[in-house]
């Protein structure tokens, strides 16, 4: 591959107009501004010694700059990375994320804490219920309810969140084989995700955003023969698991695409504020619900997958042993979950039955009071954090008191993990790129929220 | 509107920004005015040592004037007590038993609003005891209430909903039937009366006989028949009936006008003045979707207390109502006028002002009382530079006509003018009135005519028959609100913004001047006197980049600047207008926020 | 939160995998490297296998097929499933919905208007105008969950329509009225059994 | 009748020569590649739990969708034929000709059956060398016919490297480049994955390659060059630049060279794939899968079972026909299996993987000929 450095004849007007580096960097372009200098280590990693041995035998070249996105096949959720490349090497790459800025955080600020539901859907929307149970978690911890919540409520939303974290990962890798070519097995893990979709939808009444926890519990309880068709479901579902890793981890071409691709260190990946199956694919354990266990997590037995490399490879095969871990919590949740109320039962914070504000003065105003007013929330601030689908999911919320978020920040894990992008696609070829920026799976509703 | 309670978990932000909304009285205030400051804040000037006492509230020492209401000193003392008769602008009857409260000693417990208060007492306020009472007296209240919320238009700000979320939220008990009473009983021109929902306050009572002196409301029966009523063949049709609406603490009470057009919690509010009188009684606009809805009175112990009247009250009507929406230039001796843009219109205005003013012309300025200190300050500023440039200005003071039948001696003022005590400051002391415009335009002694609000002192026909005079100038600049048929003979109309779409001040009749602030924009191209007078001033190049040109507020501040430098220091307010600017505040800035967030009413 | 405390995250952070530590099991995920995916051929027949498996199964009895043909078959929307929104009504057939305007002040999205009006008879207040604009609606179900009257419901197993323009997606009170079926919610306080007493609703039946 | 007609043909070989392109690439190869979009996509949803296009008709008849063609077909041509400001509009609107035309050229070297005899074609015929005149079922035979094909194959290079090229597009040139060296690195391995072969049928005429390995199956090069088989099958499937090879359209990364191309200038580079698709299934058939041979089927008929001579040509025809589908068959199967591979992994694959085990190959296929021609 060619692997040249800049040619020291000095730059001049590549063919068919392209611009020159120098022009990239002055801002001279039009719709390309000025770049700040790259930091040190970068710089240094660029000038390496295996790069620069090769320069007599090749003829001199110029980097190209070359734009990938804001809309291209690849970025699935409106990325762009202005890439400088030396023929199909990436020497320099500029991710520029906020395509998709959806506002949620203000757009939380100006709702009541309940209209704040469906904007979570929509913050990782392939694993919309974690967001949900995120999100209701802040706020019962700023309420000082989470211990009072109902056990069948959080045996509830340790269901539907793995069942989410499920489909999560399955579209991760899913559509990492779809981009390396592998258009089968990615079609399969659809077709997965969707039957676990179709469990979702008789539960909370939509496919993808749900809305469906409430604060202090969930909105309904689940219907008739949810855990038999759920353990139906999962059973099915670990035939197609199997057969699509017979297609991709064993695949040799597969293989060789992930292997040391995207290479990460344990010491780097926390030092870029990594957590979830990314960070785990560099072989630090940590899974916020083994480390600090919410909800019902502590009463389940399953084992926190680690990589040893950190490439990419690790990166699937971590996501692939998750599924099967969280295939472990539902079936022993299914066998666990006490029968009792979903929602807490206090008047200030849910909603009364329906019945009785059809037809009691009381519940009628409770009911008023919730929707007009929103939950009252006492002044304060708390930050809390579930294992999202991608990591550790945050909510940081001020309350002023009154019924919706003065501030309201999500730590995106995705927000997060792109950070590093450049870094992990430094030095790679373009066809990288695209499994390196699948497996960090970001996906544009949590990193532009 | 006037309880404001401040509720268990009250927000910092909510309190931060009842504070901007609250008024913002001139510093130099009248002595009398001054023990009167609203609730919650400390009194200016110490009351002599002897009548202060101390009292034990919840285990903490407070000390207070002796002899004070104690739901008051609870209050100011930041300890919430539930209440629905009491009302500060009002005697207390102690008829709800919400306030009850342990007083050490006694063996029952006392209404607070009822009991005033002793050295060395103490009081209970959140023992077990006290707050079981007050769930049982809200249990109590609500037996009979009807599940009305969803058509009630009190929702949301329902001082009953607000106590029940905040200190019972617990389940009924009772199984029996509610009591019916009769619905939607017509009460009077402007009220309708929900008897189911009474809870038998009396404060609608007591506003009717207190504030406006009318003995119109009673209760009648006993028991849980009692219900609120007029006297046979009576209304209830007192100029300020509307305040019952607004103290009532359910929904029993409804105002017609309001009544089922908007729900209060959607509402945006922003503080304002009623530009209905020179009383220049403190409002709150309640204005969503770009149109106003209502207004209330605010609290202005100096001004209006709690009140406003009904009229007041109706005054929104006229910013939607006959509105000139877009410039027209060209009209006059019996040609129509055409629409073109503001811009055009002023250019077109500028050209013939300079053109009149270089060749030494007779210019009348109006300056009109329904239009803003800043914008009738800066008609000064431009005379003065159309004097210099060779003009010769005379200057008119209009308004509407006064109505003397509407004065009373509580809020209502013959003068119907929002601003004539500005007004006349700014036209100077040579200024005509109305009727010397009209015997000079007759008389053909004016070249041209450049008015800042197009309302004369004339009834319609009047206007209709004075309107040919203003054909004989060689130019007639009118910026005005409404339609009228003066403004269609002008050669430049202007659409000008109304009341609620400006920034300004106001300057009532006890001299103090009083801010506007815009709450909803200007319909179609209109824009606020300020601007156009800036406009046309700058196409005219009477003034190019003056402070008042920049915003209301630099005019406001150049406009105290220059009114206060000529004043004596420590001038009185009382007696002269200029006094009155002199201590005049702009206060400050805000974004009106939804009514269910601010936490202000109900 | 839980009382369980799990080892801190500095000390699990510090281990690079492999062992089990504390309460914390962790699997290290595998990497095969066998000499038969090396020399590829052995692994890309197998999965050549296992697509052609799938290939003749799915020729020949349609055995892994999960393809719905839609205009000719469709599924059957859960119970719960929301769908376009429909008005309920009382016994008269008058529109159940007071206007009490819970559901827009609830509506993240603000695409329900309704302008109200009096009736003139005992209810009062009705919607003089009710329109939602479905390409606005997110599809939450907060409007349902909020009413205070049962007026308003999403079970009307009808999805969003398309439409060629944007006023065509605005559901009107006359649309919504048609899929409305009579709702025996009672209101304003029956009596004592309301606890027990369930409602019971006879389900709308979406059109086939 | 019908032998006067062969026998007017066997004298004119230039009209029996047009003849034959026609039947063969009108009547052949491009309704085989246009069905092949259909039966790619309906192979590709069967293999995925899909159902695929099923829905194209005319009236009532449906065909399982096979009508899906036509409509794309009138698709393309309708579509708005973009053509880029800044563009080289010549070099634009030469590559697609220049991606289509040497695949169908090289067609005319492919054998479809056995030699006609003219004036036997009723009857059975055991040595078709006795035969008065024949008709080749061969549009072109010339001694040198594989190094026609190559030289033809590596002409198909300029049309996606122009086509990268003058699109005026960053993306579109990588995809060229990719594309050129992709086709050139495999060309010297499927070139060298054949010497064997013809080492061991002695010839470069495709037919004479197609009649030594004659009906015994065992003689077929499928097993007396098998690494071979597994080489040219490897390395010609890069040459169609289909998956796992696609990267010099590389779908998500790259986009490909014909980015800017639409309507039926996209549709012939996309047609142009399906016809190398199909020519390189005829390429192994003839090579390693006896061609046009069916199994124990001689020229006078199964071994004691005597057939008419037409009878016998049908069934190789038909056999041949066969064998083409199978391999285009197969080649969907690999296409939506596996994955991509890298560019460097490509290379790799190429040099230093396929190079060296081809050379291989052909010494120890030279040294067996050697020692089973007794070293003459």
């Amino acid at each position: 591959m060619s692997t040249t450095t800049q040619s020291k004849t000095g730059s001049k007007k590549l063919a068919l107009g392209m611009p020159t580096p120098e022009e990239i960097t002055a801002g001279g372009i039009p719709g390309i501004s000025a770049r700040p200098k790259l930091p040190p280590d970068l710089m240094a990693k660029l000038n390496n010694e295996e790069l620069e041995e090769v320069e007599d035998i090749e003829l001199p070249t110029e980097p190209m700059t070359i734009n990938m996105g804001p809309s291209h096949p690849a970025t699935h959720g409106t990325v762009r990375i202005i890439l400088t490349i030396d023929g199909e090497t990436v020497r320099d790459s500029d991710v520029q994320v906020g395509y998709l800025h959806r506002c949620f955080e203000k757009e939380a600020e100006a709702a009541t804490y309940t209209q704040v539901f469906p904007y979570t859907d929509r913050l990782n929307y392939v694993s919309p219920l974690l967001n949900n149970v995120g999100f209701a978690l802040a706020v019962e911890k700023l309420l000082g309810i989470v211990d009072r919540l109902p056990e069948r409520a959080s045996y509830i939303r340790v269901i539907v969140g793995e069942i989410s974290r499920i489909t999560d990962h399955l579209t991760c890798l899913g559509a990492s084989a779809m981009e390396v070519g592998g258009f089968t097995p990615f079609l399969w893990m659809i077709k997965v995700r969707e039957w676990l979709w179709e469990l979702l939808e008789e539960l909370t009444g939509a496919r993808l955003t749900h809305s469906y926890v409430r604060i202090g519990g969930v909105a309904q309880d689940l219907p008739e023969h949810f855990i038999e068709k759920l353990r139906a479901v999962l059973e099915k579902s670990v035939e197609v698991l199997g057969e699509c890793e017979s297609l991709l981890v064993k695949n040799r071409i597969f293989r060789d695409r992930m292997d040391g691709v995207g290479t990460i260190s344990a010491e780097d990946a926390i030092a870029w504020g990594w957590t979830g199956p990314c960070l785990r694919s560099t072989g630090v354990p940590y899974d916020v619900r083994k480390d600090h266990p919410y909800l019902v997590y502590d009463r389940f037995e399953f084992d926190v997958p680690v990589g040893s490399v950190g490439d990419n490879y690790d990166r699937v095969a971590v996501r692939l042993e998750e599924i099967r871990q969280s295939m472990r919590i539902l079936d022993q949740a299914c066998k666990q979950i006490p029968a009792g109320p979903v929602l807490l039962d206090e008047p200030r914070i849910c909603m009364p039955p329906k019945n009785a504000v059809y037809n009691t003065i009381e519940s009628m105003i409770g009911h008023f009071k919730l929707i007009v007013d929103g939950i009252k929330v006492p002044p304060g601030e708390v930050y809390s954090y579930t294992e999202g689908g991608n990591g550790e999911l945050g909510f940081y919320i001020v309350s002023d008191g009154s019924g919706r978020p003065y501030r309201c920040h999500v730590r995106a894990p995705s927000f997060i993990h792109t950070q590093a992008l450049s870094k992990l696609i430094l030095g790679a070829g373009i066809a990288d790129i695209i499994p390196t920026f699948g497996l960090i799976n970001m996906i544009g509703g949590e990193c532009d929220r | 509107m006037a309880e404001t309670p401040p509720s268990p978990m009250k927000s910092s932000i909510a309190a931060a920004l009842r504070e901007t909304q609250s008024p913002s009285p001139p510093p130099v205030a009248p002595p009398a005015a001054a023990s009167a400051a609203p609730a919650g804040s400390a009194p200016s000037s110490a009351p002599p040592p002897s009548d202060i006492v101390t009292i034990k509230l919840d285990g903490r020492d407070v000390q207070a004037k002796k002899g004070a209401n104690l739901l008051e000193v609870c209050l100011s003392n930041g300890v919430d007590v539930s209440y629905f008769c009491y009302h500060p602008g009002l005697s207390s009857p102690a008829v709800c038993r919400q306030c009850l409260v342990e007083v050490v000693g006694q063996p029952k417990l006392v209404p607070a609003c009822f009991t005033p208060i002793a050295d060395k007492m103490e009081v209970n306020t959140a023992t077990p005891r006290v707050l079981g009472i007050r769930r049982q007296m809200l249990e109590f209240t609500l037996v009979n209430h009807p599940v009305d919320c969803p058509i009630c238009d009190k929702a949301g700000e329902c001082t009953l909903q607000k106590q029940y979320q905040d200190w019972d939220h617990v389940g009924s008990r009772s199984s029996i039937p509610k009591v019916h009473k009769p619905k939607m009983q017509d009460l009077g021109p402007h009220i309708v009366l929900d008897a189911e929902r009474c809870i038998l306050c009396t404060r609608c009572i007591r506003v009717c006989d207190e504030v406006a002196g009318e003995k119109q409301l009673t209760m009648a029966w006993r028991g849980d028949r009692e219900q609120l009523t007029v006297a046979p063949g009576h209304q209830l049709d007192n100029p300020y009936s509307l305040n019952t609406v607004d103290v009532c603490p359910v929904g029993a009470l409804t105002s017609k006008d309001f009544r089922f057009t908007m729900r209060a919690w959607e509402l945006f509010s922003t503080s304002s003045v009623c530009p209905g009188c020179a009383t220049g009684c403190n409002v709150e606009v309640h204005h969503a979707q770009g149109e106003i809805w209502r207004l209330v009175p605010r609290e202005n112990l100096q001004v209006n207390k709690y009140w406003m009247c009904d009229e007041g009250r109706f005054t929104y009507k006229n910013v939607r109502h006959k509105r000139l929406t877009s410039a027209r230039i060209g009209g006059g001796r019996g040609q129509p006028a055409q629409i073109t843009s503001i811009d055009k219109a002023v250019a077109f205005a500028a050209e013939r002002l300079d053109r009149l003013a270089s060749g030494g012309g007779t210019i009348g300025l109006v300056f009109s009382a329904q239009t803003t200190n800043e914008a009738l300050f800066a008609l000064s500023q431009v005379a003065q530079k159309l004097s210099t440039r060779g003009a010769t200005i005379r200057t008119y003071v209009t308004g509407t006509a006064a109505r003397p039948e509407r004065a009373d001696k509580i809020l209502r003022s013959a003068d119907t003018n929002p601003n004539a005590a500005g007004a006349k400051l700014f036209a100077g002391t040579g200024a005509g009135d109305a009727s010397a415009l009209l015997s000079d335009l007759k008389a053909g002694k004016l070249k041209g005519l450049w008015m800042a609000g197009g309302d004369l002192p004339l009834t319609e026909q009047a206007l209709f028959d004075a309107a040919p005079l203003v054909d004989g100038l060689e130019l007639f600049i009118c910026q005005a609100v409404h339609d009228s048929p003066l403004l269609r003979r002008a050669q430049v109309q202007l659409p000008a913004a109304a009341w609620a779409e400006v920034d300004g001040s106001f300057t009532n009749n006890k001299n103090l001047v009083q801010r506007l602030r815009k709450a909803v924009t200007p319909q179609g191209d209109a824009r606020s006197h300020l601007e156009l007078i800036g406009q046309i001033a700058k196409k005219a190049n009477l003034a190019q980049s003056e402070k008042w040109q920049v915003s209301a507020r630099q005019a406001f501040l150049q406009m105290v600047a220059s009114v206060s430098s000529s004043l004596p220091a420590g001038a009185d307010p009382a007696q002269s207008v200029a006094a009155g600017f002199a201590s005049a505040d702009w206060g400050r800035e805000y974004l009106p926020v939804q009514l269910r967030f601010a936490n202000s009413r109900g | 939160m839980s009382t369980h405390h799990a080892p801190s995250t500095t000390e699990a952070s510090s281990s690079t995998g492999g062992k089990v530590r504390g309460k914390i099991g962790v699997r290290v995920v595998g990497r095969p490297d066998s000499l038969e995916q090396r020399i590829y051929l052995p692994e890309v027949i197998r999965g050549l296998g296992v697509t052609a498996k799938h290939f003749f199964a799915n020729l020949f009895s349609r055995k892994y097929t999960v393809t719905v043909q839609y205009p000719e078959q469709k599924l059957r929307y859960p119970d719960r499933n929301r769908g376009l929104h429909r008005l309920m009504l009382r016994d008269d057939g008058q529109v159940r919905c007071v206007a009490c305007m819970l559901c827009p002040t609830v509506c993240p999205a603000h695409c329900i208007t309704i302008v109200p009006e009096e009736t003139g008879n005992g209810n009062e207040k009705r919607p003089r105008i009710f329109e939602i604009d479905e390409l606005r609606c997110v599809v939450c179900g907060l409007c349902v969950e909020a009413c205070p009257c049962d007026a308003i419901r999403m079970d009307s197993g009808v999805h969003a329509p398309a439409v060629d323009y944007r006023g065509d997606a605005i559901q009107t009170k006359i649309d919504m009225l048609k899929r409305g079926t009579h709702s025996v919610a009672t209101q304003g306080g029956v009596g004592p059994d309301w606890r027990e007493k369930q409602p019971t609703v006879k389900q709308y039946d979406p059109p086939k | 009748m019908i032998d006067s007609i062969l026998m007017f043909l066997a004298e004119h070989t230039a009209v029996a020569a047009l003849l034959k392109l026609l039947l063969l690439v009108l009547g052949f190869v491009m309704p085989l590649a246009s069905l092949s979009t259909w039966a790619e996509r309906r192979q590709s949803a069967m293999m995925q739990d899909r159902l695929g296009p099923n829905r194209a008709n005319i009236g009532p008849v449906k065909l399982w969708g096979i009508l899906h063609f036509v409509a794309d077909a009138i698709k393309m041509m309708f579509k708005e034929d973009v053509v880029p400001s800044k563009v080289d509009r010549f070099l634009f609107a030469l590559a697609p000709v220049m991606a289509i035309a040497p695949v169908l050229i090289t067609f005319a070297v492919i054998p479809f059956g056995p030699d006609l005899c003219v004036g036997q074609v009723m009857s059975v015929v055991t040595d078709p060398a006795t035969c008065k005149a024949t008709i080749p079922l061969q549009v072109a035979r010339m001694d040198v016919g594989m190094l026609f094909y190559f030289a033809l194959a590596s002409l198909a290079v300029y049309g996606t490297t122009l086509a990268g090229w003058a699109s005026y597009n960053k993306w579109s040139l990588l995809g060229g480049l990719r594309a050129s060296s992709q086709m050139m690195s495999y060309e010297v391995c499927m070139g060298l994955s054949l010497m064997g072969a013809f080492l061991v049928y002695g010839s470069l005429e495709p037919n004479a390659i197609v009649t030594a390995q004659g009906s015994n199956i065992l003689h077929w090069g499928i097993f007396t060059q098998p690494l071979a088989f597994v080489l040219f099958f490897t390395a010609a499937i890069a040459e169609t630049k289909r998956a796992p090879f696609d990267l010099p359209e590389g779908e998500p990364e790259l986009i490909g060279y014909f980015v800017e191309y639409s309507g039926m200038r996209f549709g012939i580079f996309f047609l142009a794939e399906f016809i190398e698709t199909i020519f390189l299934s005829a390429v192994v058939a003839t090579v390693f899968l006896g061609g046009w041979q069916v199994p124990g089927l001689d020229s006078s008929g199964f071994g004691s079972l005597h057939l008419p001579h037409l009878v016998v040509v049908l069934l190789q025809v038909v056999a041949w026909s066969l064998k083409i589908l199978m391999l285009c068959w197969l080649q969907l199967l690999i296409r939506w299996t596996l994955p991509r591979f890298r560019p460097d992994q490509l290379m790799r694959l190429g040099w230093k993987q396929l190079l060296p085990l081809s050379l291989i190959n052909i010494i120890i296929t030279a040294a067996v000929v050697l020692w089973r021609s007794g070293g003459k």
